[in-house]
């Protein structure tokens, strides 16, 4: 893990003052809050004050979502006469900070760079990435079906983060790990102080690895070696079972990124085409016009989905697509456990390498 | 790319004195598609339909759009020009700027932007109309009456004299019906059987009617134009082709106790009959409830004995040699294109036991239980001179001529305590015909007739209620009988006289009830066979109370006679006789032509829930079975059968995938209407 | 003035044909409803209410014939069932349900089809813009 | 057995005798007869007619003590209590609105009404228990089962067999071996409506229903209605004044008839009270049942 | 719990069934099971947690799970309704399936529940259950747990709600609406839901329009309700599968509740009930319509 290019301390006063300054300076402060809703939800969304942040339970939706929206226009159409007029809506928004980013959302996001930088670049996704600073918070909120340990993270990971606070004394240790993170830093200096208690934010780093220690010694590697040789395999069906076939796994993923392109009708020879997101695990995904689908039931579509995540992704972009972050387990109405999915398939990988001996000349 | 002609009426000044017709041509001019937009005076006169099929050919339109009347007025119109000028006329659509709108707003900008507003609209869904046939359906040229009475025979004849095929199904071993029962007919006092007895041989004897006596209508599949019938016919036991109907086997049947249903069980017949003299065909059956030899063969069954041949004097007596105990009931089938139901009446009975729930005897009458107490129809018979009595009118207990008659008309109809609230039509007629026919029979005899009101509104019906009344002398008395019972061998009949406020008892010896007109027995069974709708009563809907009085909710079925409602006689035959019209009508082409505006269902997206099914009030939707190519079922969806669909679209809003299209409205035509007036 | 949008879903035979008769008796009407024709209110789902509404509507009014008149004798039985249900979901989320008009309007109530669009209007007026749609566009 | 008990203002004046039958006829059944606490008027004639609330509120008052009793049926022996007393249960069950009205006037909380039970169901009902108590069988005494109206109508109230041709009379009186005759006049109205303003028809009345009952060989008519009795007995004289050939017929309750049946005390049944003397029937009955006996020769 | 496993074991051996479609546990909680070789009817279990509606692997739109051949499905009481609508609507043929009833005493909110089942704790869709003896299933087993604790009733949740002035209750339904993200995982996890091809797919024309804004959203739950109205069993998988906790089973209940007082119908798990839907009664109250 890189180490920070600097320290400060910002005790819970003076965070409460930076959201408010942030806030009163016009930039968008995101932070896990409560969604105020019917069932008294968890949520990043955007907040003008402390008051509303809650930095002790484990936002529901994905961060992803404020840079890959559910639904964003690109551009509107209208026709009048012969002539056709497009206009595009500008991706380009003002400043953004997000609070409390948990480690493996933050950590979500330079994993999805690199696709959305891959053959061009994606101008919206790109245009929120600039405009937004990441804050991420430590993470002491494990629970079973997390396993960012088992996938190369940590619950403590600053990737994504430009800076990462970790509880210390009467506030959190501030880590800046990029020039945005200082600049940040800079642009507010009232609110961060040197650092101090670090032995403190030491103690709470050295406690979290315990609830996630049934990550330990997750084998991905295995996993991918599985998958990259049982396309065709009954382990497929035979996952695929219990699932709806629903996108909440995707769409409450910090890395699932995939997208549809709708346009939509406004009237007479009027309308908008829309970026929405879009989820593997619905047959319409890859239904063809002509009436084909060459991922015809569940089974290759959760091998998709598995795949993707631990097989291609790493092949072409050198970076599992997965923070382990779990959601999609909690998410799953039919108990689809991912982090169980990974160590099955990995298993399956142990016994055919304990089945055939390496080494040894003939 | 669509290229749409939009066409702005001003109907002389109808429209344009209050809409700018200039101005809704030229904005919509540049509407997307719209390729050519004019206004002009007239549209619907000749110039004005050659300006469209100028247009239509000039420009190559795939659809026009003519601004003007309602579309109840002209769309037929302008389609029928726009098919000359070769564009498909379903790709013509009105927008309604006169009704709608000329002639309801003032001369105001908004007036004229709402004109505009509605061509755009229509503009719109034109673009996705697509090119639409008439549905044409082959017709089987055959029509199947069921029912032999005399709204029957009228049916049958008159399409058969058009030169069309007839089938006629009558449960009964004769034609005839509840007409050959009766004396004489009002208002004229002529001969029942005199004039009826014609019409049967007549039918009897076409060379395009086919006659299944003592059979019934077993099962109805298809639809209009395309009906198969299934017949059951009963097992007469008698060969009707080679019995000669001398009657032999009837004087040496043993089995005498059997009721005579003619006769209204006045008197008993033998089990092997022929219903009456005049029957047709004047061949006999033989009634399997009272034969000896059946009875025993059903005993034997029963016991699980074997059948050992009884009796069978009938068989020995038969010089043909036509009577046979084998056969059994045989079901045959018919393709038919048409269906007239005339499946006539029965009378209600005051009796205890009642055939529906909501139907109540007569207890102040004691049921009807005196042997003297007798309906409508028991008197035509007492004064039929086929009858029990040779047509004197004689007491049924003594056989006495009745000195003093009580007729109490409305027993049971307009009576809701009882169950029916109806007026039964007749009642009034035929108790003015018993009272004249007493009056013949029994001179110096007194007759009482009870009445609500005089209801006789047929030509020569009051006429004739009058003669009854003060030439024949019956005395009418406006009141209700609130009972009868027997004391000192006499019928004491008491009664209210509301007109003289009095009370009145009236000592009789015989007590006719103008009984309630009942649809047949079986007939809700039959409704369900043929899938009609009845009443509450079990008669059966028409279309239409006023507009289509003889057709049913399931094309291709009419209605003659009392099956629909209490009728007399020359209503009957009149309704008999539009059937046949509507029936001939149908058959004129060998092909029917309907309006294609037919539901269709998407087969690959259709998930069988069969909502349609349920909605649909005509039964047009059916199962299809989606098969792979081993012919195994996949799945079971909807397909809507076009002779029988009427086009309301009930089906298609109640798709939840929208699965169902309606020609002519479908979701994409109603959603661009939407998208282009909303805004 | 606010002159409300109002979208008409009437029947062929008897509220169109009264629609007609309306004009015919040259009753006067407001300006502000634009019909589309249909051949029962059996063929109407409530999505076209929804539509119209999302493009940008004020106002519904459907209209058929009168229970047990229907041309196509139960579509309207039917209709009645659905629009129940339609009617009793926007009280429930909130939508006012004023903004729709359920009537049935035969081929001879010409008057009374000009009640019908001049009392709608009205209180559609008096309700204001339909604004069912906060953000809409809006992106998270 | 038990069962809820409404005597009325009748039985404890006109129809004395009723009540001692009934109370005679109970006791030798080992039935009991838990009369309603603190019974007011059925409202009978009066009430009803003048004021229609008032003609449901009386009889609910004692539906309701009867309730609170614990009572889940009455025997209401007059006919015109029974009707009454039916025609408020039937009224207030129908219509929550006139419930509430009457319970607000009554302050009583108004439940399921009691079922009302005529004394003809009664004795119906008890028929199990009767007849294997009958010893003096009638020896096919000739009866005219007279229904009058009350026990018939309203039909939707009563409920009573068949409100044209009933049946349940005759049943109960052929079952304690009478032979009920077929006459027409047993629905027949005896007019006690009348009784007081307009004696004259109803002295014509009883007359035609009499004469119909002894053309039809009865010797004796039974009742199940004091009304009807006060009428046919007390004014019988009246009634058959110069008839030629008009006996006196007497007019006996049905429990009268059931008991003498099952050979109870006439006195004790109060058949000495009557107007037309019932001693022929009497010594009619016992000489028949001596000779059934064999004890005369 | 052995009564269960013993009667899976014998349809398997005896291969009535191919598959048993039941309960196990797992480390999250219990989740469905497929379950093909009698050697491994040792996982299935039954209790409280158990709150799947496993009637929705009936679905005919799970080809993946038809194709393993005549399936055993263990089922509630409250489930056996659903099974009962696909039989009603001719989704299926009782003839191509076996039902394993389950006494139940009440289940939690959630598969992975802990402690002991309360009124907090309880769903709300076991609130007055009068199915906890299951009539449909040929085979019922287990005993009749005790009755379970009153939690919930979404009867007043919507009271409470009607109770709000309209623009609340818009404010409200606006709020929740707008966190869908259109996963339509409602629609997937429910029985019920049978189209081939849900209207919110199709395309020509496209009355709902498939984007997360509140106006295709709306259209969507508005629309997505309407379709259960009359069919809807309860079970409220559509509100557990919700990744946003949006309150979607309040909206099917509200129309019970309509189909229930207007329609006089409850949907109750009798294949052979007439469904309200596509159909009607002449005296309907329509005192909505001028």
């Amino acid at each position: 893990m890189s180490e920070p290019s600097n320290l400060k301390h910002i005790d819970r006063a003076q965070l409460a003052g930076l959201v408010e300054a942030l806030a009163g300076a016009g930039t968008a402060v995101i932070a896990p809050a409560l969604r105020h809703d019917a069932r008294g939800t968890v949520g990043y969304r955007t907040v003008t004050t402390m008051a509303d942040v809650v930095l002790d339970k484990r936002p529901d939706n994905a961060l992803k979502s404020f840079f890959l929206p559910p639904t964003e226009p690109l551009l509107h159409y209208e026709r009048q006469g012969k002539d056709v007029t497009l206009t595009p809506v500008d991706p380009s928004i003002g400043p953004r900070v997000v609070l409390g980013a948990l480690p493996c959302d933050a950590a979500g996001l330079p994993i999805v760079d690199r696709v959305m930088d891959w053959d061009y670049r994606d101008e919206p996704w790109f245009g929120r990435r600039d405009a937004t600073t990441v804050i991420a918070l430590a993470c002491d909120k494990a629970d079973s079906a997390c396993f960012c340990t088992g996938v190369g993270l940590a619950p403590d990971g600053a990737s994504g983060s430009d800076l990462l606070l970790v509880p210390a004394g009467d506030g959190f240790l501030v880590e800046v790990y990029s020039d945005k993170g200082q600049a940040l830093v800079d642009l507010h200096p009232a609110f961060f102080g040197e650092p101090r208690d670090q032995e403190q934010a030491q103690a709470f780093r050295a406690g979290l690895g315990a609830a996630l220690s049934h990550a330990d010694g997750l084998d991905p590697a295995a996993a991918r070696a599985w998958i990259e040789g049982h396309f065709i395999d009954p382990a497929w069906p035979a996952l695929a079972l219990s699932c709806h076939g629903c996108g909440a796994c995707a769409m409450v993923c910090p890395t699932c990124h995939c997208f549809d392109i709708v346009d939509e009708q406004e009237g007479v020879a009027k309308g908008t085409r829309r970026r929405n997101q879009d989820y593997c695990q619905y047959g319409l995904f890859t239904l063809h016009g002509a009436g084909h689908n060459p991922r015809g039931d569940q089974g290759a579509r959760i091998r998709q989905r598995v795949s993707h995540k631990f097989a291609i992704y790493p092949d072409r972009f050198d970076a599992i697509l997965c923070t382990g972050c779990g959601r999609c387990s909690r998410a799953c109405a039919a108990g689809i456990d991912m982090f169980e999915v990974v160590e099955r398939l990995a298993g399956l990988q142990a016994d055919i390498d304990e089945e055939t001996p390496t080494g040894g000349d003939l | 790319m669509a290229r749409i002609g939009v066409f702005v009426c001003h109907c002389g000044e109808n429209i344009a004195r209050t809409v700018d017709c200039a101005a809704v041509a030229g904005s919509v001019a540049d509407h997307p598609s719209v390729v050519c937009s004019v206004d002009y005076k007239y549209m619907c006169s000749d110039p004005g339909q050659n300006l469209v099929k100028d247009a239509i050919t000039e420009h190559g339109l795939d659809g026009v759009v003519v601004a003007a009347c309602s579309p109840h007025m002209h769309l037929k119109t302008f389609r029928r020009a726009a098919s000359n000028a070769g564009l498909n006329a379903y790709l013509v659509e009105m927008a309604n700027i006169r009704e709608q709108c000329a002639w309801i707003h003032p001369r105001t900008p908004e007036t004229t932007v709402k004109a505009t507003d509605l061509v755009r609209a229509m503009v719109e869904k034109v673009k996705q109309n697509v090119p639409l046939e008439p549905i044409r359906i082959p017709v089987t040229p055959t029509a199947l009456v069921i029912g032999g009475g005399i709204a029957g025979i009228q049916a049958a004849l008159d399409i058969a004299e058009a030169g069309r095929d007839v089938i006629i199904v009558e449960k009964e071993p004769s034609l005839g019906g509840h007409m050959s029962q009766l004396s004489e007919t009002f208002p004229t006092l002529d001969c029942s059987q005199c004039i009826l007895t014609p019409r049967m041989v007549d039918a009897y004897q076409h060379p395009r009617i086919k006659l299944y006596t003592y059979s019934e209508v077993e099962k109805l599949e298809g639809y209009i134009g395309n009906f198969e019938v299934t017949i059951r016919k009963k097992g007469r036991s008698v060969d009707i082709d080679t019995c000669t109907g001398c009657g032999a086997c009837m004087e040496v049947c043993p089995s005498k106790k059997a009721l005579d249903e003619f006769d209204m069980g006045l008197r008993t017949r033998t089990a092997v009959y022929t219903p009456f003299p005049q029957a047709v065909p004047n061949k006999p059956v033989i009634d399997r409830e009272h034969c000896l030899h059946y009875k025993a063969e059903a005993r034997a069954i029963a016991r699980g004995k074997p059948v050992k041949a009884v009796c069978q004097k009938c068989a020995k007596a038969c010089a043909a040699d036509a009577i046979s105990f084998d056969g059994g009931d045989e079901l045959i089938k018919e393709k038919v294109g048409a269906v007239v139901v005339a499946t006539g009446f029965q009378l209600y009975s005051v009796a205890k036991d009642q055939p529906e729930p909501y139907l109540e005897g007569y207890g102040e009458y004691g049921y009807g239980a005196d042997p003297d107490i007798v309906d409508g129809l028991q008197f035509e018979r007492l004064a039929s001179a086929s009858g029990p009595t040779g047509g004197k009118i004689l007491c049924p207990s003594n056989g006495q001529a009745p000195k003093t008659i009580v007729f109490i008309q409305c027993t049971g109809s307009r009576d809701p305590a009882k169950g029916i609230e109806y007026c039964s039509g007749v009642c009034c007629m035929y108790t003015a015909k018993h009272a004249m026919l007493y009056q013949h029979s029994v001179h110096g005899g007194r007759a009482v007739v009870f009445y609500m009101d005089i209801r006789a509104t047929g030509k020569g019906y009051d006429a004739f209620t009058r003669r009854a009344a003060e030439e024949s002398g019956a005395e009418y008395v406006r009141g209700r009988v609130s009972a009868i019972y027997r004391a000192d061998g006499k019928l004491v009949v008491k009664g209210v006289d509301t007109l003289g406020g009095e009370p009145m008892t009236v000592q009789a010896d015989m007590v006719v009830l103008a009984t309630a007109i009942r649809p047949q027995p079986g007939i809700k069974e039959l409704a369900q066979k043929l899938s009609i709708s009845y009443d509450q009563h079990g008669f059966l809907n028409e279309a239409h109370p006023k507009l289509r009085p003889v057709e049913t909710n399931t094309a291709g079925i009419f209605l003659a006679g009392c099956s629909q409602a209490p009728r007399d006689i020359p209503d009957s035959v009149a309704m008999a006789s539009a059937t046949a019209a509507k029936v001939l009508a149908l058959f004129s082409r060998s092909e029917m032509e309907r309006e294609p505006q037919v539901a269709k269902v998407d087969q690959a997206t259709c998930s069988g829930c069969f909502h349609c099914e349920r909605a649909c009030a005509y039964g047009a939707v059916e199962h299809l079975e989606v098969k792979d190519r081993r012919g195994n079922v996949l799945r079971v969806v909807a397909q809507i059968n076009p002779g029988v669909c009427q086009g309301c679209g009930t089906c298609a809003a109640n798709c939840p995938s929208k699965s169902i299209e309606l020609d002519g409205f479908t979701d994409a035509q109603v959603f661009a209407s939407i998208q282009a007036l909303s805004l | 003035m606010f002159e409300p949008r109002i979208v008409a879903f009437v029947c062929n035979w008897c509220t169109y044909t009264g629609a007609d008769l309306a004009g015919t008796s040259r009753l006067p009407m407001a300006t502000n409803v634009r019909i589309v024709r249909l051949p029962c209110t059996g063929r109407i789902d409530p999505l076209f209410i929804v539509k119209a509404f999302e493009r940008g509507a004020d106002g519904v009014i459907v209209s058929g014939c009168h229970p047990g008149d229907c041309h196509y004798s139960e579509g309207n039985y039917h209709a009645r069932r659905r629009f129940r249900l339609f009617k009793e979901l926007m009280d429930f989320t909130g939508i006012d349900s004023d903004r729709v008009t359920f009537s049935w309007v035969s081929a001879s109530q010409g008057q009374k089809w000009a009640d019908v669009v001049n009392g709608t209007t009205e209180r559609i007026r008096a309700l204001g813009p339909f604004e069912g749609y906060p953000g809409s566009e809006e992106v998270a | 057995m038990r069962f809820g008990y409404y005597p009325g203002c009748s039985l404890h004046a006109t129809a004395r005798e009723f009540s001692e039958s009934l109370l005679t006829l109970v006791k030798a059944l080992d039935v009991q007869l838990d009369e309603v606490e603190d019974w007011a008027c059925c409202g009978a004639s009066s009430a009803h007619a003048t004021n229609h609330l008032l003609g449901v509120a009386l009889p609910a008052r004692t539906l309701a003590i009867a309730e609170g009793q614990g009572l889940d049926n009455i025997v209401a022996p007059c006919a015109a209590c029974y009707g009454r007393l039916a025609g408020a249960a039937h009224e207030i069950e129908g219509d929550a609105a006139l419930k509430g009205q009457v319970a607000e006037i009554l302050k009583r909380p108004l439940g399921t009404p009691p079922e009302i039970i005529n004394v003809v169901g009664f004795l119906q009902s008890l028929l199990p228990e009767i007849q294997p108590r009958v010893v003096k069988p009638l020896d096919g005494l000739k009866v005219a089962c007279y229904y009058g109206c009350l026990l018939l109508r309203p039909h939707k109230v009563t409920r009573f067999d068949d409100r044209e041709q009933p049946e349940s009379m005759e049943q109960v009186c052929a079952a304690v071996g009478a032979t009920p005759v077929a006459w027409n006049k047993r629905i027949e109205c005896c007019g006690a409506g009348f009784s007081l303003s307009r004696t004259g028809s109803v002295i014509r009345m009883g007359r035609e229903i009499l004469d119909d009952a002894r053309a039809a060989g009865a010797e004796a008519v039974v009742v199940g209605c004091p009304m009807c009795h006060s009428n046919l007995d007390m004014r019988q004289p009246a009634m058959n004044r110069g008839q030629a050939g008009a006996g006196a017929l007497p007019v006996l309750y049905i429990t009268e008839l059931v008991g003498l049946a099952m050979g109870l005390d006439p006195k004790a049944m109060g058949l000495q009270r009557h107007y037309v003397s019932t001693q022929p029937l009497l010594d009619r009955l016992s000489t028949a049942v001596a000779v059934a006996e064999g004890e005369v020769s | 719990m052995n009564a269960l496993r013993d009667l899976a074991r014998q349809l398997l051996e005896a291969g009535e069934v191919k598959v048993v479609i039941g309960y196990e546990d797992s480390r999250r909680g219990v989740r469905p099971a497929f379950v093909s070789d009698p050697a491994d009817v040792d996982r299935l279990i039954f209790d409280a947690r158990c709150v799947h509606n496993l009637a929705t692997y009936l679905n005919p739109r799970r080809g993946h799970v038809k194709r393993l051949g005549r399936a055993a499905v263990v089922v509630k009481g409250c489930d056996a309704r659903a099974v009962a609508g696909l039989l009603r609507e001719q989704q299926i043929a009782r003839e191509d399936f076996v039902l394993i009833g389950v006494r139940c005493g009440g289940v939690f909110d959630t598969p992975d529940a802990t402690g002991p089942l309360d009124a907090a704790s309880i769903a709300p869709r076991c609130h007055g259950c009068t199915v906890r003896e299951p009539s449909l299933p040929e085979h019922v087993v287990g005993d009749l747990p005790p009755e379970p604790p009153v939690g919930r009733d979404l009867d007043a949740e919507v009271a409470r709600l009607m109770a709000m002035p309209a623009a609340e209750r818009l404010a409200f339904w606006n709020r929740e609406l707008a966190k869908c993200v259109r996963c339509y995982a409602c629609r997937q996890v429910c029985p019920l839901c049978v189209c081939e091809r849900c209207i919110v797919d199709k395309t020509q024309p496209r009355w709902i329009e498939p984007s997360a804004h509140t106006r295709g959203n709306l259209a969507w739950h508005l629309t997505r309700a309407q379709h259960l109205a009359g069919r809807c069993s309860g079970c409220s998988e559509c509100e557990r599968a919700c990744p946003e906790g949006i309150p979607i089973h309040l909206l099917n209940h509200f129309l019970a509740g309509v189909v229930r007082d207007a329609f006089d119908h409850v949907v109750g798990d009798d294949p052979d009930a007439p469904a309200p839907v596509g159909a009607f009664r002449k005296d309907d109250a329509e005192e909505f319509i001028v």
